[in-house]
């Protein structure tokens, strides 16, 4: 079994299939809260997507693609969170 | 003749500055223009045209003195002449003195270069002046409503018309390849097409808008409601002729055409017939004296429509009878009005004793307009009988005969019976200065030295009549000897003086003529126009109604149709399912995230939820140009995605939760309309996919972006060079984007500046 | 938001991210980045600190409203954009290259200059929207 | 050299805005620099039409990358008229803003927005590449956008969110059309588009690719029944935007629709019956709309929809002498639009209202006014000799010719309708007697200070002057759009300019 | 060697992946689907990241892997220490399992304070660390 | 302590620079052997930063090791059907003082499973902890503050 | 693949759609989101997919492989049309935020004063 082979047909799908349970919990919800965890590991799932991607094609440059996203799905935590206590403070 | 006109715009351009400062004892010496030009177009022999302009094809400003435009520019400037030295005197107090001159220069000056025009738009243009010039010496008295709702009427009714005139002119220069007037007989195609026919019933459109005819009359006597001058100079001596000046000048090319005769006869009779036992009705002077007037326009239709030599020669002469009565008629009315501050008939008598010069020239102008012998209206009364019985028009001579009667009634309603009888109490009366009444006695007196002396006018008429293309033509003489003509018209003198002794007007009268008022068609337009209103409005608010969802809607409607009109008109189902068994987990995965996201998106009633469900799709997205070898898109993507919900999340906060929801009928609806027109973009994008694949821009990147622009992610080569521009006008957006934030969050108008939206 | 945690990550990440703002702006001539998205990640660590200690205060890194770095970083685009035309019989957007090599940078051109301006907007526009946007708050 | 002088337009607004940005609530200065950029940009495009009518079609490769590799910027005599007439209201906008916009809406950036959105406009017309045409429409609607709402009111939010959604949608429609010719072509050059669109086999796509790019044009122009978006927000912002919208963003849609459909697609019964019916459609809803309307910007702006209906008939006419019309009118109502929408700000200016039933007096009180604004007026209805009425008389002979009875007679009815609206207007505002007294707190005209009353009579006299200029040189500009017609309509020049200039890379 | 060793880092990595997913499922609350899943998720991605890393064996590539790594592991319990935090002051229930709260009550929202626990609080009290 | 740090990086870049091998791995291996030499050449084992280096890659490896079991704990109960947890909120006393230690902490909390730093109080005295199996408060507390707390700052200190 | 890459562009669109179609500003606002997404999946499907080839030239080579790349140009086409649409967006977002300071409300049917109104 090749590594390529290995990465693409056995680790990916791992990985869709944890976002899509991931997923599930987003529609489930039940708070924004919920769906915003989901968001988060979402996108943590994603680098390791990403990354599984670069090694099974050979393309380092999607590497940083992981990176910005691991950045990116923080500040998205961040704002919801800023959002949340607003809105408590606005009530 | 181009100078003529040329002072003529200079005046107007001019006088309404230079003439407020003029003492008011000079102004009637402005006459000097007129005056000047009559003695020019006097003096000047009947010219070949000239061409003077041509850098703007198809106008051209082409100029040509013929009999028929003599007579008429004889008519404008002789006329006007004396409109321009009585105006003088009678509007001394006017506030709008200055506009009323540069507009009666300008409109003098529209008229002469419409009678002078050999150029169909030429002519048009002048046509177009005169209606804009009327328009604003209609509403000289702005201040009173009804002269403003006249001019409104008057300007709607001959703008309808000069548009058919531009729309009659294209159609000739279309069909006869020529805008030149004197050319378009020998160019009229024998058979008259359709074209010329619509051409034809176009130009009637304008003529008999311009001429007041029947059903379109109704404007003028509404037109009244301007000062008296201008009434006698628009609306009796020179603008209402334009039409019939028309009628004259297309006669030569369309007088042939079948519809010619039992079209313009029946306006003609029509109107003269409606409007001579209208005049019956009245007892306003200056309304008598527009009904006249109308009268008077059907006749000169009614016998240009029978396009005989004689009718032709009756029709020309009654252009100079009626000019010279009519405007004498209306500057007694206004003298009359400037003395004694109204033009009611059943008010006024006796004024004889006051205004004594006024009642010779009333009295006079009253003979003339009844074709009394020896003035000059018995020979055009005689000419129009000899005409008619010359055709052999049956229906046609009594009807004249009404018609004359009625005008022989109401011209000495106006010209004699104010006069007449016991005098007013001297205060209600005063004195009119000699301006006032000189204009009007020379007139009449013209009219009486012409019937005495025909070979005076014999001339002019008998070169009008050689240019409307007529031959034959019998020189104009008082005596015709014993026969039927004199027979008739005799009658016609016996009738309407007896008519006037044993039926004096009366206010009852009035009453009936109210009565059918809602049957005129002044009412039909007042009825049409007030229906245009309705059904615009309700058009207008059918389509913009407002809800911005059905804006929205009616757009995709409109790409839903006319897609699927194009699409389905030759459609092969192109897609193919082979490529799914490429489909691995990963992106089935994926596309499934993307597609629940997008459900949750639409269907979650929770804004947030929604924008969180936002960042799932545009993490799917992502994904998806991973997968497909777009690493700057996934990472501009959802660097996007994530300030959008930034950007979501700090304005959200604020907002009250979502509280309407949409019927279930409603959301169905929507729903198959998006789902269709989804649809359809799908189906057009596999369309498009299986046509042959066209590489050959991005190959020229593949090889030159690293050779040529020095850059190794082609992506970003084409950003920064190949495409640049691009890049530069997005980032502009950007910066606009960002200042529009700024200024939409930052700038609060103050109080007083809100008021002042500016 | 009151969170020490989070401050000290910002105080952290703040020149962790504009360092790899810089280099992504620097390598897109290369490989994925450029100045777009550069500047979107600087701007970004700017907005995370400014989350973390208080939007008020997450400004004054900036000596100047960031605002001004839009016709800053356009002017540079522009001129970069424009300098092909002044110097030679180019075109618009003619790439200018320094014939060799630089250390670090690889290539120096036009181009560069043109997604530092892009990269220099990018945070003019995305703090100005966000800043605004608290501030009216 | 041909690069400044051809892109010297666009070039020198984008200067000015961004010199204007560096002036940032500098008020002062900032009317001193839009106006000098302005007035240079007024140079600047009468010298390139000058080039243009004497040496031909110019092309600028960008990058020097050849024509369908790299992004072409094209000037021929049709856009050259445009960018003279543009840059001419651009520089009479900006003298009236000079005096009319509020301090507070000049410290929030209404100049730059301003002068970017004539850059948009500018680079529009120079576009040789459709998606570079597609970024040039983006910066028109981001900075009308911004425009519009500047200050915020409720009546600019709610004008905005429609304004807002179908353009966008139409932009969104652009770019499908977009994403098809380059899935079809791969090509995004309009030049080589043309040639490329022609070899396409399955024709519906091509004809399905011309409908959905003029359903884009035509919300941009507001055709029938695209047009919603304008009447509801033109009546929202302050004068001077509302007449660089009325005068110049609508023409646009219309430039683009006559480039595209004479250029990237054969012309065929399908195009012609499409705008035939639109054009013919939209000239009865924008004159039956402006009819009904009490407020006087409103019936201006329905008076826009019908007048785009005009040229759009004389487009689908299809012979030179309609489409020289249409060239030659777009060029009038440029100037006449934004000359009375301007006028309108006088009048608000003198009387307080927008509404007629409470406007009057103007000729009264106001008779110098009277006498300036009646010329933009009655330039609008077309009465002769004023500017409407030449290429008026041009399209209406090419639909003759072309025996487009339907157009004919649509066109007429419009000028019909315009000559209805403009008059009563005419008797409302300035006729009839005032009918308020002074409304306390208002800002009449008279209490500006005298620098601003200049400004923007000196704004209002420039509109005029163009008005007469279209008059005096009414031989000229026929004679130009008779020339660019005839270029339009048999685009060989065009695809040689474009598609050989620039130094060829073989790959 | 190193391809043995991707396989087992990868395999691992996506097991944790799939164990957080099981767990945002499965658990009950809030606040116990927050620890279940950042650290497994955080561990299993910085796996796969390793991974990468060894994979690759260049100087360039290996380093972001690392710092990306880094990254991850700063951020993700900041991050559900900032969600936990909003959620709580924005008043998602805990588990009815769960038996205590010791921030009940310590939450004053309007201002965002957080008061502290008084010593007396805790039984016994706890003597301070030497340090 | 901050220049023996940067003279170790920059020690390490100069042996792969003399190695000649660009690699990850070689800049490890240089790493270490340059700190060894470091230590040989400053000549006394007292300089802290000799003593922290040690003990802060001892803790990430104690660290990993507490991840690694944390973790399958409680995997172990997230996959099997019943669930076992006492989940509680527990507020833990601070020793910890600096905004870097409390963070540093609270981070190294949350990243072990079953735990989860909520919030620090604003006097900056408790630590508020979700805690999934939470038996007995006290030793948890107690297990807190003798095992990340004190070896954290044991190094920060 | 392209089929159902297809279908859900089309899907894009008619939620974008339906989503303009509802009263409320801010799904208004999600719906032109929606869209852009849309459009821009459009873009990239007609440019052609091809997976895992990022047009980027390897650092041993000057030119890309013939055939075995992903189109750059759509790539290009779609990072400008997102980088618009955010500033619209970004734009229209704080419009809800005004309109909802001036008209309080997120019903286009409140913003609404009818036409023929006033
Ligand atoms: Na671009
Ligand atoms: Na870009």
């Amino acid at each position: 079994m090749s590594l390529e082979y290995y990465l693409l047909y056995i680790i990916l799908p791992i990985l869709v299939l944890s976002a899509l349970l991931v997923f599930v919990r987003f529609l489930l919800g039940p708070h924004l809260s919920d769906r915003v965890v989901s968001v988060d590991l979402l996108m943590t799932i994603g680098v390791g997507i990403v990354g599984v991607y670069a090694m099974a094609t050979a393309e380092a440059t999607f590497l940083d693609i992981a990176m910005i996203l691991g950045l990116l799905a923080f500040l998205g935590t961040v704002a919801f969170s800023y959002y949340l206590i607003k809105r408590k403070k606005n009530d | 003749m181009l100078s003529v006109l040329c002072a003529c715009v200079i005046a107007a351009l001019g006088l309404p500055v230079l003439v407020p400062r003029l003492p008011a004892a000079w102004r009637p010496s402005l006459a000097i223009l007129p005056l000047g030009s009559f003695v020019y177009f006097l003096l000047t022999p009947i010219s070949e045209s000239q061409l003077l302009l041509t850098e703007l094809p198809p106008v051209h400003l082409w100029l040509k003195l013929d009999g028929l435009s003599r007579l008429f520019a004889l008519l404008i400037t002789g006329i006007g002449t004396l409109v321009y030295a009585y105006s003088g005197y009678y509007l001394k107090n006017h506030e709008g003195q200055g506009r009323f001159y540069g507009f009666i220069s300008l409109f003098m000056g529209a008229m002469l270069g419409l009678v002078l025009a050999n150029d169909l738009y030429f002519l048009f243009i002048c046509w177009e002046l005169t209606s804009i010039s009327s328009f604003f010496l209609i509403g000289l008295n702005q201040q009173e409503a009804k002269a403003r709702s006249a001019a409104l009427q008057a300007l709607t009714v001959t703008g309808l018309g000069g548009l058919a005139l531009l729309g009659g002119a294209v159609i000739l220069q279309i069909h006869t390849g020529t805008t030149q007037i004197d050319a378009l007989a020998a160019r009229m195609p024998a058979d008259f097409s359709v074209g010329i026919t619509a051409a034809l019933l176009l130009v009637w459109a304008a003529a008999f808008t311009k001429s007041a005819q029947f059903p379109f009359h109704f404007w003028l006597p509404g037109a009244m409601a301007a000062p008296t001058p201008i009434s006698t100079y628009l609306h009796s001596a020179t603008m209402v002729k334009a039409g019939v000046y028309l009628l004259f000048r297309l006669s030569a090319a369309f007088a042939a055409h079948p519809w010619w005769t039992p079209v313009l006869t029946t306006v003609g009779a029509v109107t003269m017939l409606y409007a001579a036992l209208h005049a019956l009705f009245r007892h306003d002077m200056k309304s008598i004296l527009a009904y006249t007037t109308i009268a008077a326009l059907g006749i000169l239709v009614f016998f240009i429509g029978w396009a005989s030599p004689l009718s032709m020669q009756a029709a020309l002469l009654f252009v100079l009878v009626h000019a010279l009565y009519k405007a004498a008629l209306f500057l007694i009315t206004g003298a009359v009005d400037h003395a004694t501050h109204t033009r009611n008939v059943l008010r006024l008598h006796g004024l004889r004793k006051q205004l004594p010069a006024l009642a010779v020239a009333g009295g006079l102008a009253a003979l003339l307009n009844g074709g009394f012998p020896p003035f000059l209206g018995f020979i055009g009364k005689d000419l129009m009988y000899e005409a008619l019985l010359h055709e052999h028009a049956v229906i046609g001579v009594p009807l004249l005969l009404v018609v004359n009667v009625a005008l022989l009634y109401a011209g000495l309603q106006v010209g004699y019976r104010p006069f007449a009888g016991s005098a007013m109490p001297e205060g209600e009366v005063s004195k009119v200065s000699f301006w006032l009444w000189l204009p009007p006695l020379l007139l009449a007196v013209l009219g009486l030295l012409f019937g005495f002396l025909p070979q005076m006018p014999n001339a002019l008429i008998a070169a009008a009549h050689v240019a409307v293309g007529s031959s034959g033509f019998a020189p104009l003489q008082l005596w015709h000897g014993f026969n039927e003509v004199l027979a008739w018209s005799l009658a016609t003198l016996l009738a309407g003086v007896l008519f006037f002794r044993f039926w004096p007007m009366n206010r009852e009268r009035l009453g009936w003529t109210e009565k059918v008022e809602m049957f005129s068609p002044a009412a039909l337009f007042t009825w049409l126009a007030s229906s245009l209103q309705l059904f615009a409005r309700r058009y207008t608010s059918f389509f913009q109604h407002g809800y911005l969802r059905y804006y929205v809607m009616t757009v995709v409607a409109v790409l839903i149709g006319g897609i699927s009109l194009l699409l389905f008109d030759d459609f092969a189902f192109k897609g193919s399912f082979e490529p799914l068994l490429e489909l691995t987990f990963y992106e089935l995965g994926t596309l499934a995230m993307l597609l629940a996201g997008l459900v949750f998106v639409v269907f979650t009633p929770s804004r947030l939820a929604a924008v969180a469900g936002l960042g799932v799709m545009g993490f799917a997205i992502c994904l998806l140009f991973v997968f497909y070898s777009a690493p700057d898109l996934a990472i501009t993507q959802f660097a996007i995605d994530t300030l959008t919900v930034i950007l979501f999340v700090l304005v959200l906060y604020k907002l009250p939760r979502y509280i309407r929801v949409s019927s279930m009928a409603v959301v169905l609806r929507d729903g198959v309309v998006s789902l269709v027109f989804g649809g359809l973009i799908a189906l057009l994008a596999l369309q498009v996919i299986h046509q042959p694949l066209q590489r050959s821009v991005s190959t020229f990147y593949a090889a030159q972006s690293y050779v040529a622009a020095k850059g190794k992610n082609v992506v970003n080569v084409i950003l920064v060079d190949f495409r640049g521009a691009d890049t530069l006008v997005e980032i502009t957006v950007l910066s606009i984007a960002a200042l529009g934030v700024y200024g939409l969050l930052k700038l609060r108008l103050r109080a007083e500046e809100r008021r002042n939206r500016a | 938001m009151k969170s020490i945690i989070l401050k000290a990550a910002a105080g952290f990440l703040l020149p962790l991210l504009l360092l790899f703002s810089l280099f992504l702006l620097l390598r897109g001539h290369y490989l994925p980045g450029g100045g777009f998205v550069g500047g979107l990640v600087a701007s970004i660590a700017f907005v995370l600190h400014a989350f973390a200690g208080g939007m008020k205060k997450g400004q004054k890194y900036f000596p100047f409203h960031p605002g001004f770095l839009m016709p800053v970083g356009l002017l540079l685009a522009f001129l970069s954009a424009l300098l092909p035309m002044v110097t030679g019989d180019g075109a618009f957007m003619t790439g200018l290259w320094y014939p060799h090599p630089v250390p670090v940078i690889g290539m120096l051109g036009t181009a560069l200059f043109f997604d530092l301006g892009v990269y220099l907007l990018v945070v003019g526009v995305t703090l100005t929207i966000i800043f605004t946007i608290v501030e009216a708050a | 050299m041909t690069g400044f002088l051809l892109l010297g337009p666009l070039l020198l607004r984008f200067a000015t805005a961004i010199a204007l940005m560096f002036a940032w609530r500098q008020i002062v200065w900032q009317r001193y620099i839009s106006l000098v950029g302005e007035a240079l940009a007024v140079t600047a495009s009468a010298v390139l039409l000058w080039q243009v009518q004497t040496k031909g079609t110019l092309v600028m490769q960008a990058g020097n990358w050849a024509a369908p590799y790299g992004i072409s910027f094209v000037v021929d005599s049709f856009s050259a008229m445009l960018l003279l007439v543009a840059s001419m209201v651009g520089l009479g906008v900006s003298l009236f803003a000079a005096g009319s916009m509020l301090n507070n809406r000049l410290r929030f950036g209404f100049y730059p927005i301003y002068h970017f959105l004539l850059a948009g406009i500018s680079g529009a017309f120079l576009a040789g590449d459709i998606f570079n045409l597609y970024v040039w429409f983006e910066v028109m609607i981001i900075s009308s956008f911004v425009l519009l709402t500047l200050g915020g009111e409720r009546s600019q939010i709610e004008g905005a969110v429609k304004y807002f959604t179908l353009n966008f949608l139409a932009s969104i429609i652009f770019l499908t059309a977009l994403a098809m010719l380059y899935g079809l072509t791969g090509t995004l050059n309009m030049a080589d588009l043309s040639l490329r669109l022609a070899q396409v086999e399955q024709r519906s796509l091509v004809d399905i690719c011309a409908f959905i790019l003029f359903v884009a044009f035509g919300i941009k122009s507001a055709v029938f029944p695209l047009y919603f978006w304008l009447p509801a927000s033109y009546h929202t912002p302050p004068v001077a935007v509302t007449a660089i919208f009325g005068g110049l963003l609508t023409k646009v849609g219309v430039y683009a629709i006559i480039r595209v459909f004479t250029l990237l697609f054969p012309w065929d019964a399908f195009i012609e019956q499409m705008l035939g019916a639109v054009a013919v459609l939209t000239i009865l809803s924008g004159g039956l709309g402006a009819l009904v309307q009490k407020h006087v910007v409103k019936s201006v702006s329905w008076l826009i929809i019908c007048h785009i209906g005009f040229m759009l008939a004389a487009v689908a006419t299809h012979n030179q002498q309609a489409l020289a019309g249409a060239l030659f009118y777009m060029v009038h109502d440029m100037v006449a639009k934004t000359g009375v929408f301007l006028a309108t700000g006088i009048m608000y200016r003198l009387v307080a209202s927008h509404l007629y039933s409470k406007m009057g007096g103007v000729m009264q009180k106001h008779p110098g006014w009277s006498v300036l604004l009646v010329i933009p007026l009655f330039s609008l209805v077309g009465i002769p000799p004023l500017s409407g009425f030449w290429p008026k008389l041009s399209m209406l002979i090419g639909m003759a010719t072309a025996e487009k009875w339907w157009f004919f007679g649509a066109v007429l009815v419009g000028s019909f309708i315009t000559l209805v609206v403009v008059m009563r207007l005419w008797i409302e505002v300035f006729w009839k007697p005032a009918s308020q007294e002074e409304v306390v707190g208002f800002r009449y005209f008279k209490q500006y200070p005298t620098a601003k009353q200049g400004a923007m009579l000196l704004g209002m006299l420039v509109m005029v002057g163009c008005s007469l200029l279209i008059v005096y040189g009414a031989p000229q500009l026929q004679s130009w759009s008779l020339q660019a017609a005839e270029d339009l309509l048999s685009p060989q020049v065009y695809l040689e300019q474009v598609l050989k200039i620039g130094k060829e890379i073989e790959p | 060697m190193t391809e043995l060793l991707v396989m087992v880092l990868t395999g691992l990595g996506s097991l944790f992946v799939l164990l957080a997913a099981i767990g945002l499922v499965r658990m009950p609350d809030l606040y116990l689907r927050i620890s279940v899943t950042t650290k497994a998720a955080t561990l299993g991605v910085g796996l796969i990241l390793a991974a990468a890393a060894v994979w690759y064996n260049d100087m360039g590539v290996t380093s972001r892997v690392v710092a990306t790594i880094f990254f991850i592991f700063l951020t993700a319990p900041v991050g559900a220490h900032l969600l936990g935090r909003a959620s709580y002051i924005s008043g998602v229930p805990l588990w009815k399992g769960s038996w205590l709260n010791r921030l009940e009550g310590k939450y004053n929202p309007s201002k965002e304070t957080l008061a502290g626990m008084p010593t007396a609080e805790h039984e016994p009290p706890l003597a301070k660390e030497e340090s | 302590m901050r220049t023996a740090l940067i003279y170790h990086l920059l020690l390490s870049l100069v042996w792969m620079a003399l190695t000649g091998a660009f690699s990850f791995d070689n800049f490890i291996f240089g790493g270490v052997v340059c700190f060894f030499l470091l230590r040989l050449v400053m000549g006394s084992t007292s300089h802290r930063y000799f003593t922290i280096v040690p003990r802060t890659i001892s803790f990430v490896f104690f660290f990993l090791y507490e991840l690694l079991k944390a973790n399958i704990q409680v995997a172990a109960d997230v996959v099997t059907p019943p669930f076992y947890m006492k989940p509680g909120i527990v507020g833990v006393p601070l020793a910890a003082e600096t905004d870097t230690e409390i963070s540093l902490l609270a981070n190294l909390i949350s990243l072990t499973p079953g735990t989860l730093s909520l919030d620090v109080s604003d006097d900056r005295t408790t630590l508020y902890v979700h805690v999934m199996y939470l038996k007995d408060e006290q030793a948890f507390i107690e297990s807190v503050k003798n095992g990340f707390e004190r070896r954290l700052l044991s190094i920060m200190r | 693949m392209d089929v159902i890459m297809a279908l859900l562009i089309g899907l894009l669109y008619a939620a974008g759609i339906f989503m303009m179609f509802r009263r409320s500003l801010v799904k208004l606002i999600i719906g032109v989101i929606l869209l852009g997404n849309g459009v821009n999946l459009l873009i990239f499907l007609l440019g052609r997919l091809v997976k895992g080839k990022p047009p980027i030239i390897a650092a041993d080579a000057k030119v890309l492989v013939e055939g075995a790349y992903a189109d750059p140009v759509p790539q290009a086409l779609i990072l400008t049309a997102i980088v618009i649409s955010f500033g619209l967006q970004a734009f229209a977002i704080v419009l809800i935020k005004r309109a909802y300071k001036v008209v309080h409300t997120d019903d286009l049917d409140d913003i609404n004063t009818r036409e023929e109104e006033e």
